[in-house]
């Protein structure tokens, strides 16, 4: 279990107003502090952006609806043998165990869904994730255990597509 | 943050040349070149990913949507793109089934 | 006068530790800002990095002799006509006005200093700042106008020496 | 943050060719540098500043400090530096009347 206090004094934060425009940001100082991370290799460390950058892209979408005044909140910490990245905003919040599944990628009927993509890919990044309600919005917290990476890339061809992308379950 | 798209005609093949990074922020604009090809008649678009350095599922949802409009006009949108890193992207959606995926633009066009 | 709100929607906050290896990322982040605001231009750009980054380290080392676990704020915000960053720490506080001041840089005693030239670079680099006591500590205030610099660099040669760098006043 | 520090013989002359962003965090590490050098009887030194992107006041002080030290050893310590935004740094600070810079290493070591 990771039992990273929030307080922690290693932890940086980085605030932006939740637009669009601010997402490059996050993925920026999440990759440059990453970087300076020895042990994380290259490949993960574009895991570990992507799947910010769509947790991110979350949080500002949970705000457009709502209030685009409003903020989105990055805290990354660090431990012995993992980071950790929460994203937090103040949006209407969600229940993950209730999302669409898209149709199989061989169905043509799967070309009618453009979005839903995000969490499936934030699940098959990152070591670790969890959508946790906030009062009020979501938090989101993912972890990345530091050594090679624990989940292996699907190669093209005709390997198994993983859960959540449109198998049939 | 700029997009760049660049178009170039090769035959029958209209190629969009995409640089820098697609997300939540840029991928509008991809969009909106997607829909204006379509409307100028190119039915046969192949998008070059080979200078994009981030694609996010706001950029694969954009794709998507841009083949479904090729198909409904009997056209096909086909994708240029040997980066690691973004190939991955399409690999780990299972969306390397739906594209077809070019080594390179001649590959591509003359395909 | 610049009457920027600090609650201004577009701010932006980075939070780091107290601790020199965070000053580069609040460089990267100033500079990635700036460079998103297209009237600015790139020497003027390189011009705020570095009074912004003489203003991290000046707050990281006010902690160094307090609680290296303390923080340091860095507040951006942007108004029509300036951009405006703000750098906070709860150090001991200084009183600006009574710093002392180099002999000339002709004068071999000169080399006897090697402290003492941020908050001079400072100065020169940006077109305003302010050095306010905060409760506790200290909160620099830079402002950069936008547009083209308004201060010209004294070019090499036998060009006059701006004052605070061993100018005899 | 990684800082390059590359040490050559130019003849009478030790060349300590930095790389990277020289600020509080990386300072000390020139700092010592230097002080090995000096310590090693290396007394005309010429640092080449080239390949630096950021220097910083802390820079500048390790800079002056380093000058302080070779001239008590009758020594020198000169600067290799072209780059406008490097230069402009010590210029400001008319740091610019206390070392020597030279345009290229050649120069350097040839002055
Ligand atoms: N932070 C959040 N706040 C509120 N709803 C969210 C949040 N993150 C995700 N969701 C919901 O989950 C859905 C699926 O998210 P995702 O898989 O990222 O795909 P997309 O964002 O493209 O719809 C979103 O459409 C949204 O309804
Ligand atoms: N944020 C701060 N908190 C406390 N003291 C400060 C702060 N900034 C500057 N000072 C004081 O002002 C002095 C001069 O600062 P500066 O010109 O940046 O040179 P240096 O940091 O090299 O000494 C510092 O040595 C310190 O005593």
């Amino acid at each position: 279990m990771v039992s990273l206090a929030n307080g922690t004094p290693a932890a940086i934060e980085l605030e932006i107003p939740a637009r669009p425009e601010y997402v490059g940001l996050a993925r920026l100082v999440v990759s440059s502090l990453a970087s300076s991370r020895r042990t994380l290799a290259d490949d993960r460390i574009d895991d570990l952006k992507l799947a910010v950058s769509e947790a991110c892209t979350n949080a500002i979408e949970a705000h457009a609806d709502v209030d685009a005044s409003e903020r989105v909140l990055l805290r990354w910490s660090e431990a012995d043998d993992h980071l950790q990245v929460q994203v937090e905003d103040h949006g209407p919040g969600f229940d993950p165990r209730s999302l669409p599944t898209h149709p199989p990628v061989t169905d043509p009927e799967r070309l009618n869904f453009e979005r839903g993509l995000g969490i499936p890919l934030i699940r098959s990044l990152v070591d670790k994730v969890e959508f946790n309600p906030a009062e009020p919005g979501t938090s989101v917290r993912i972890v990345m255990f530091c050594g090679p990476s624990e989940v292996d890339v699907v190669s093209d061809g005709d390997g198994e597509v993983p859960p959540g992308f449109g198998t049939q379950d | 943050m700029d997009l760049g798209l660049d178009v170039t005609d090769h035959g029958d093949t209209t190629v969009l040349a995409v640089r820098g990074e697609v997300d939540v922020y840029t991928a509008p604009r991809l969009r909106e070149k997607l829909v204006e090809l379509v409307s100028q008649g190119k039915h046969n678009i192949t998008v070059d990913l080979e200078a994009v350095d981030f694609l996010d599922s706001t950029g694969l949802g954009v794709l998507v949507g841009g083949l479904k409009r090729l198909r409904s006009h009997d056209g096909d949108l086909s994708l240029v793109c040997t980066q690691h890193r973004i190939l991955k992207v399409f690999e780990i959606t299972g969306l390397t089934k739906v594209f077809a995926i070019h080594a390179s633009v001649d590959d591509a066009v003359g395909a």
